[in-house]
């Protein structure tokens, strides 16, 4: 296939198994789709990844009161729509050289990077 | 001391300075340069003198040594918005000149293909070593856009992006 | 069952069908079980429900390149081992009253209600 | 003008010039209010001074008005954190006084059960009308914590938590 995926746990992360709790992974996405995206080809946007339950990691400090209970109402049995769903919640900029019809422009992408994770 | 008396090579000295004084960042860093270091010609007071170049290294001081990356710096007056100067220290005012990478060990090129001809577009540091920065030389692969036939690579080798050396 | 649970579509959103995308819905959360809280009993906090997928709907404004790009995989057959999903990206505080062991206590908690919803 | 001589009860009137000149948010809010007006004696010149007051009410003056619900309001001095206070206009200074509610239509009220008896802790204004403030009376609902039986209940009619109406 033309689009290639690469998963590794992050260096911090790979002392704990997979999918012990919601945490931060390395995804590299391929740009190859993208049209206009002249260079890079690929970059690692990374992704998170794991449960949401209680009792809550310590190793997700991002979760709001919200989430808590929400997994509060869960727990006593009460059926939720939508589940606490592990998410980004710090993003990173990315520089991205790609094509208009203006010519080539080298734009700084907001929010490409997934940073840290929480619990939402 | 013992070490300037028996005369280890540089790439030992300067290894051993570092994880003695400036930690473990700190001799990944010298670690790293010792490729170059080792073809130098060592002078008796050498020992003194690496230390300080080591000091001087591992206290990040600007993109001004030699020991960055340097890829051809180039950027096409016309239809370009932007730029990637900002991603290291450029040598000479010429149009066609050499920059010193700060963020990364990765050049970058892109050409326009036409009629069989490559003319640059930009040529430079890229910011990152993480995107695909994986062959010593410039090998391209097409893109097909906007009408027109581009040329990129990505590269970790001094001055890889002078040129293709793999058409894509 | 102690608590009590009420759903209903937010005025805003009345005229949508269920889950035709990522949305707020209205979700009461009862705080009976929450033994330091004494006001309220119980209030509205919201929860976001629906699917993230293309297109993204205009009524979604809150998506990152980080999202478009993992739904841009997902379309082209890459599995995603964490998909997209529906959660908060604004909340609002509440003020509670609530006993410590100090005595009683008026605060204002964070992040107590599901104000807007994005695909993350 | 034709409603002056006809006299009408002040809450046709109210509503009337209401809905003529401020549009349906402020028809709402001198509808509301009507059950007030109602048994105030009114003057001959009654319709002009009521669109006055109409109209002052619709332009959202800070509660100093008799039409925001009134609570009871009281903060025990001891083992008290943080006030409710901000939640409306405190009228008097004696220690237990009525508070005229700024956001909401909702009275609380916190009382500690201790021996059979009931000791009012906090009274005040709720902040929100959307908690669970269905009844007008204060129907209490008991807490056991930290060793202690506190009642507290939510309500929506003036005064309403002054006393407990029903025990939970």
């Amino acid at each position: 296939a033309h689009w290639q995926e690469k998963r590794k746990v992050s260096r911090q992360n790979r002392s704990a198994g997979p999918q012990a709790c919601c945490r931060l992974q390395e995804l590299t996405v391929d740009l190859h789709y993208e049209k206009f995206i002249i260079v890079p080809k690929r970059y690692i946007a990374n992704n998170c990844e794991g449960p949401c339950r209680f009792p809550l990691s310590t190793r997700i400090p991002d979760y709001s009161s919200h989430t808590v209970l929400l997994m509060g109402m869960q727990e006593r049995g009460a059926p939720l729509r939508r589940s606490p769903c592990c998410v980004p919640v710090k993003y990173s900029d990315k520089e991205i050289i790609r094509i208009t019809t203006e010519g080539i422009q080298v734009t700084m992408f907001p929010n490409m990077v997934a940073e840290e994770c929480g619990c939402r | 001391p013992s070490h300037a008396r028996s005369q280890p090579s540089p790439s030992h000295l300067c290894w051993a300075l570092g994880e003695g004084r400036l930690g473990s960042q700190a001799r990944s860093r010298c670690w790293k340069k010792d490729h170059w270091m080792d073809g130098a010609t060592m002078h008796p007071r050498a020992p003194r003198l690496l230390r300080g170049l080591c000091l001087w290294l591992s206290l990040g001081l600007p993109g001004t040594l030699s020991w960055n990356r340097s890829c051809v710096f180039y950027e096409h007056p016309h239809n370009l918005q932007g730029s990637m100067r900002h991603r290291g220290h450029v040598l000479g005012g010429a149009e066609s000149s050499t920059i010193l990478c700060n963020s990364s060990q990765c050049c970058f090129g892109i050409w326009n293909q036409s009629h069989g001809r490559l003319q640059a577009v930009m040529q430079g540091c890229w910011g990152s070593d993480r995107d695909g920065c994986d062959s010593p030389a410039c090998k391209t692969s097409p893109i097909h856009t906007m009408g027109a036939i581009l040329q990129r690579c990505l590269c970790h080798s001094d001055l890889c992006n002078a040129n293709v050396s793999w058409l894509g």
